[in-house]
């Protein structure tokens, strides 16, 4: 399986993304530079964090013009993966990926610090090996990680099955706790906290494995 | 030359904590007056005469600058001659 | 529109610059009797500033252990180099940005950190953690709390996004930093031996290429202003602000360490105090060459600016290369993947002069020894504090007097006083700042802030972790400069140890008033005998640092004497990472090192009864130390020891509290103390408590360095012969003490 | 009711990084007639009528809204009643 790692200027969890995926042997995982125009061969995409073009303006909105988008929108309409972890996030919905907008955290404040999330949806491709339910402690380093949608997109996202993860102590103000989305059609991820930081018992945890599992469990059975 | 002022703030209905934090802040100071405080971002925007100029920041407004979701957005062109 | 040489010379403009007769008759002499023009006193002025020449304390300096047969790069580059085996190695050192951040706490803590991270990957190091270390006056006080906050703030900002991990760091607060706060940035990065660079220019005609940001004038001055006292008149003649663009330093660090694969890269510098003048002049001074400037060349983002004002600039994000000729357009070439520009702006020359060009007008030329090795050198005056003198007098009474305080305010109730400490600025919690910070990012973040006495970071690829800490108590050393330096180093060692790690080597900041004042001189030069005398102590070399003087208002005073320690470590095996929560209920604790040493001179105690400190600081065997960190190391590889915290402000109360935060259990003193008092709160000596499910055999290794004090509880509550202390409020006061301390004093 | 609309940008020779990156996005985008952009912020206060209104809002800036180091500002007072 081949999985992509995005790489913008001002990306700095590009290193962290490759690593969490390079402990599936499984998996071939690589970095594609911003300028690249194709995701060919690729069978799921990672958009990591960082600060992409230092977050001037609104974080995520420069980044949305890079060449690689324009794959990734066809990548993602072909259905594959994708996930976008924090600034990976911000580009995701910048670019129409994902609906809603983030803002700035409620206490204006940078926040890194693990948090307690829940499991809301376990069927999707991204969380099939959590249990229903399931709290997870997964740590959380943004400063505009603040959800919002209109209550009419709220209901829909809601009754789709489409908001996966929760907070359970609202960190930064997020809209109904919200932490995590995808898609309607289940294939895009995007959320603020950071899965790939928790994948080795050394750094303080592994809640963060069976997303990416959940996701080379997805891949296999659709190509077996 | 002209200079185009954008300026772009959070829609109403959307909460907007940096306004509360200066709005509670002047009142600490004893500016008990403001009633209410939004906070959004400024920009100047320095070009030389083009046709259709209206609608060209029109477009980069939309493509770029404001993000429809959250924020909207006015702006004035004056002559920097 | 600038005065001409017999203008500035008449009218001794030189003097608003910083520089004295003696040393513009020097520069004269330099110049082969030839005046200077106003650009080359300008830049004479900020390379024979104490920023940029050590002019004040380079004798001082001297006096540090420097090497190690690990040592690969002693003091004199942009970072110190030691090597850890399986050819890597780690890079490190600490920078001041105090002036700046006085002036614009936020954007003087961000490029403060930029600078570091610049003078570690300009040597060819990956950035990997970045430490700082804060003073502020006391939070009671409006001005000070916008400081704080800013540069925290100003930290997180650059540092995030930069993608470097800010791992840990220490803040104190006391009123002799009112005004002037001191906001130390250390930064550590990892190297393949290969890779090392150095910032030297070599091979007549190749060409020095220009990267990063362009110049503006802000900053201009900034290494002079760095070296003056703060006035209400400095303010007014403060350089523009240098703001920090932490994208452009991203980009830079990317695409310098793929530059540096290149093999036609000679050299590698980055522009920070004095800029284009230092670094070009350093570069060349080091290959023994010249450099000459078309500055017509340097990408600018003012008009119409001047020779003088390009060669002062001190913008930031900026480098210097120097490239084999031939070869600029493939370098050129690495950058612009990154959408960063090399531009070509000099060549190196045979003879030794750095020789600037603008407009076809050749505005100066000046020998680089000069402005470099042949810096001038003061030897100041030094003499013995009246404070001191009177403090030695007082310091035997310093301990009856605590008593009774503590008798009279606190009916000697020990519960309520180590209440009161951890609602101290100085021990609470810090997470309101370390939040802000992104300590994970790189995952490698073994232990942050508040896990270990030491950030620890793992190194992939390999079975080794780095440890990090930057120490100093100022109390200490403004009450015995000598003795308080031995325990800034002792004090950073016993961190290092009690992660797990052989301490490696230092970096040490030294933040001192003015050395014009013979007063603080002397604290400069005891300060310096005190962590030299610890550093041959505990075989531990110093590979850079950095000095910032002037730390003074006119109207307030020095601040104390402020030698910060950067002291880094290493651990072989994963198994021998340590920290410093309790893990088990019923596991024994142990104090290692004596009690024969503690006082309360400059304690926190005293601190908290009497709104001062006075007195002596208190003391320390270095032997001892040196052994028990020996002794501590094989205790730790044995596999003896389940956590480990050192005493350090607060004394033994608060270490015994602090290591149960969190973990929902409690602890148990059995020791019988004669004298509760000091045992629970005096300090100094060189001491840990420990858990261990193997007592006995600690005890044994220790010999009498070790007393069995008392057991892990399961119940979360600290027992002290027959008190009960719940440790969820005690600790819901440790964590919110600063919050508090900032929000209601608003 | 007063809606004072206050401007805050860096000053002119302080370096903008974030007016740089959103000039390069511009041009990026083919506006290329944009030749620099400055960032800055645009707060707007709401108030009921007070006396001595100016000079209130100039305190204002300079206690609060405003770092006058690096930050220039300019501000007009509307009558939204
Ligand atoms: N207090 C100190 N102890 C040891 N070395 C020092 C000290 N201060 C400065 N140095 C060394 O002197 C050299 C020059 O320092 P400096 O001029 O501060 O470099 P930078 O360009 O990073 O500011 C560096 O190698 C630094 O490590
Ligand atoms: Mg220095």
């Amino acid at each position: 399986m081949k999985v992509a790692v995005l790489v913008f200027p001002g990306s700095n969890c590009d290193q962290d993304m490759l690593g969490a995926w390079q402990l599936m042997p499984e998996v071939e995982c690589q970095y594609v530079f911003h300028s690249e125009s194709s995701l060919e061969g690729f069978d799921v995409v990672a958009v990591p964090g960082g600060f992409s073009y230092g977050d001037y303006l609104r974080c995520g909105a420069i980044a949305r013009f890079s060449p690689v988008m324009k794959a990734l929108q066809e990548f993602a309409e072909s259905g594959k993966p994708v996930i976008g972890v924090c600034n990976g996030f911000q580009i995701l919905l910048e670019a129409g990926l994902l609906e809603g907008a983030l803002l700035r955290n409620e206490g204006l404040s940078f926040i890194c610090r693990p948090e307690k999330l829940r499991v809301v949806n376990k069927h999707s491709m991204f969380t099939s090996a959590y249990a229903e339910n399931q709290i997870l402690e997964i740590p959380i380093a943004h400063g505009e990680g603040n959800y919002y949608c209109d209550a009419e997109t709220y209901a829909r996202l809601k009754s789709n099955g489409q908001i996966l993860f929760e907070y359970e102590h609202n960190p930064n103000g997020s809209f109904m706790n919200i932490a995590g989305i995808c898609n309607s059609k289940g294939n895009v991820l995007g959320m603020m906290p950071h899965p790939e930081r928790v994948v080795e018992s050394l750094l303080g945890g592994t809640d963060g494995l069976p997303l990416f599992h959940s996701i080379l469990n997805f891949c296999q059975h659709k190509t077996a | 030359m002209y200079k185009i002022k954008v300026h772009v703030y959070l829609k109403e209905n959307i909460l907007d904590p940096q306004g509360k934090a200066v709005t509670n802040a002047l009142h600490q100071l004893g500016f008990n007056e403001v009633q209410t405080v939004r906070v959004g971002k400024y920009f100047q925007l320095f070009t030389d005469n083009v046709d259709d100029i209206e609608s060209r920041i029109k477009s980069m407004c939309q493509k770029l600058l404001v993000n429809e979701v959250i924020e909207d957005v006015d702006f004035t062109i004056e002559n920097a001659a | 529109m600038y005065p001409n040489p017999q203008q500035i010379k008449d009218q001794k403009i030189y003097s608003r610059m910083g520089v004295s007769d003696g040393e513009f008759e020097k520069i004269t002499e330099h110049l082969g009797g030839r005046l200077p023009n106003y650009t080359e006193l300008g830049i004479f002025s900020v390379m024979w500033s104490e920023h940029c020449s050590y002019k004040n304390t380079k004798p001082q300096l001297r006096k540090f252990p420097t090497k190690s047969p690990k040592v690969l790069q002693g003091p004199g580059e942009g970072a110190g180099v030691i090597d850890i085996g399986d050819g890597l190695a780690v890079v490190f050192k600490i920078e001041s940005h105090n002036h700046p951040s006085a002036v614009e706490p936020f954007q003087g803590a961000a490029t403060g950190v930029g600078g570091i991270i610049r003078d570690v990957f300009s040597m060819g190091a990956r950035p990997v953690a970045c430490l700082n270390s804060l003073r502020f006056g006391e939070l009671s006080n409006e001005r000070n709390r916008y400081l704080f906050e800013k540069v925290v703030k100003g930290i997180s900002a650059y540092g995030n996004s930069v993608g470097v991990p800010t791992v840990g760091g220490e803040i104190y607060f006391d009123d002799c930093y009112n005004g002037n706060p001191l906001v130390n940035a250390m930064c550590v990065g990892l190297l393949k031996h290969e890779d090392l660079q150095k910032g030297v220019a070599g091979g007549i005609g190749n060409s020095v290429l220009y990267v990063g940001s362009s110049t503006g004038r802000d900053g201009i001055h900034g290494a002079t202003f760095a070296s003056e006292n703060l006035s209400e008149e400095s303010e007014s003649k403060r350089p523009s602000v240098q703001v920090g663009d932490p994208f452009m330093e991203k980009l830079l660090i990317e695409a310098c360490l793929e530059a540096i694969q290149h093999p036609k890269i000679i050299g590698i510098q980055d522009m920070g105090a004095a800029g284009l003048s230092c670094s070009s002049a350093e570069m060349a001074a080091k290959g023994g060459v010249g450099i000459e400037l078309n500055l017509d060349l340097v990408p600018q983002r003012e008009k119409n600016m001047s020779a003088y004002e390009m060669m002062l600039s001190e913008s930031q994000e900026r480098m210097l290369l120097v490239v084999e000729k031939g070869y600029e357009t493939e370098v050129a070439d690495i950058f612009k993947k990154w959408d960063l520009y090399a531009v070509n702006v000099g060549t190196v020359i045979e003879e030794p002069i750095l020789r600037v060009k603008h407009k076809g007008v050749t505005e100066a030329e000046m020998p680089v020894q000069a402005l470099t090795e042949e810096a001038p050198v003061y030897y100041r005056n030094s003499a013995e504090p009246v404070y001191f003198q009177e403090g030695m007098k007082r310091a035997a009474s310093v301990s009856a007097e605590i008593k009774e305080q503590a008798e009279q305010k606190y009916q000697n109730n020990w519960i309520e006083m180590l209440k009161g400490l951890l609602a101290t600025s100085s021990i609470a919690s810090k997470r309101r700042v370390f939040q802000q910070y992104d300590y994970m990012v790189q995952t490698n973040t073994v232990a942050g802030p508040e896990k270990s006495d030491a950030a620890i970071l793992r190194i992939r690829g390999t079975q080794k972790a780095l440890a990090m800490t930057v120490d100093c108590n100022s109390r200490y050393v403004y009450l015995n400069p000598e003795k308080g330096g031995a325990l800034c180093m002792a004090e950073a060692s016993r961190n290092i140890i009690a992660s797990g790690a052989q301490p490696i080597g230092v970096t040490d900041g030294l933040n001192f008033g003015s050395p014009e004042n013979p007063e603080i001189f002397w604290q400069i030069e005891k300060s310096v005998d005190g962590i030299v005398a610890a550093c041959k102590a505990f075989d531990i070399p110093v590979i850079g640092g950095n000095v910032s003087l002037y730390n003074e208002r006119s109207s307030m005073g020095a601040v104390y004497p402020t030698p910060i320690i950067g002291m880094v470590g290493l651990i072989d095996n994963p198994a021998h990472i340590t920290t410093q929560m309790v893990k088990h209920a019923g596991d024994s604790l142990i104090l290692i090192g004596g009690n024969e040493q503690a006082a309360f001179g400059g304690s926190e105690l005293q601190k908290m009864l009497f709104g001062a400190v006075y007195g002596d600081c208190p003391g320390i065997d270095l032997e001892e130390a040196a052994q028990l960190n020996m002794r501590m190391l094989e205790a730790i590889h044995q596999g003896l020891v389940r956590s480990a915290h050192d005493v350090s402000e607060g004394g033994l109360a608060v270490c015994l509290a602090e290591k149960l935060f969190g973990t929902g259990l409690g602890a148990k003193v059995s020791y019988e103390a004669e004298d509760p008092i000091n045992w629970l709160f005096a300090e100094g000596g060189h001491r840990w408590v420990l858990s261990t499910a193997e007592p006995e055999k600690v005890l044994a290794l220790f010999g009498a360095h070790a007393s069995l004090i008392g057991e892990v509880l399961a119940e979360p509550s600290l027992e002290l012969w027959g008190e009960s202390l719940p440790v969820a409020g005690a600790e819901q006061i440790w964590a919110n003490a600063l919050d508090h301390l900032v929000e209601l004093a608003g």
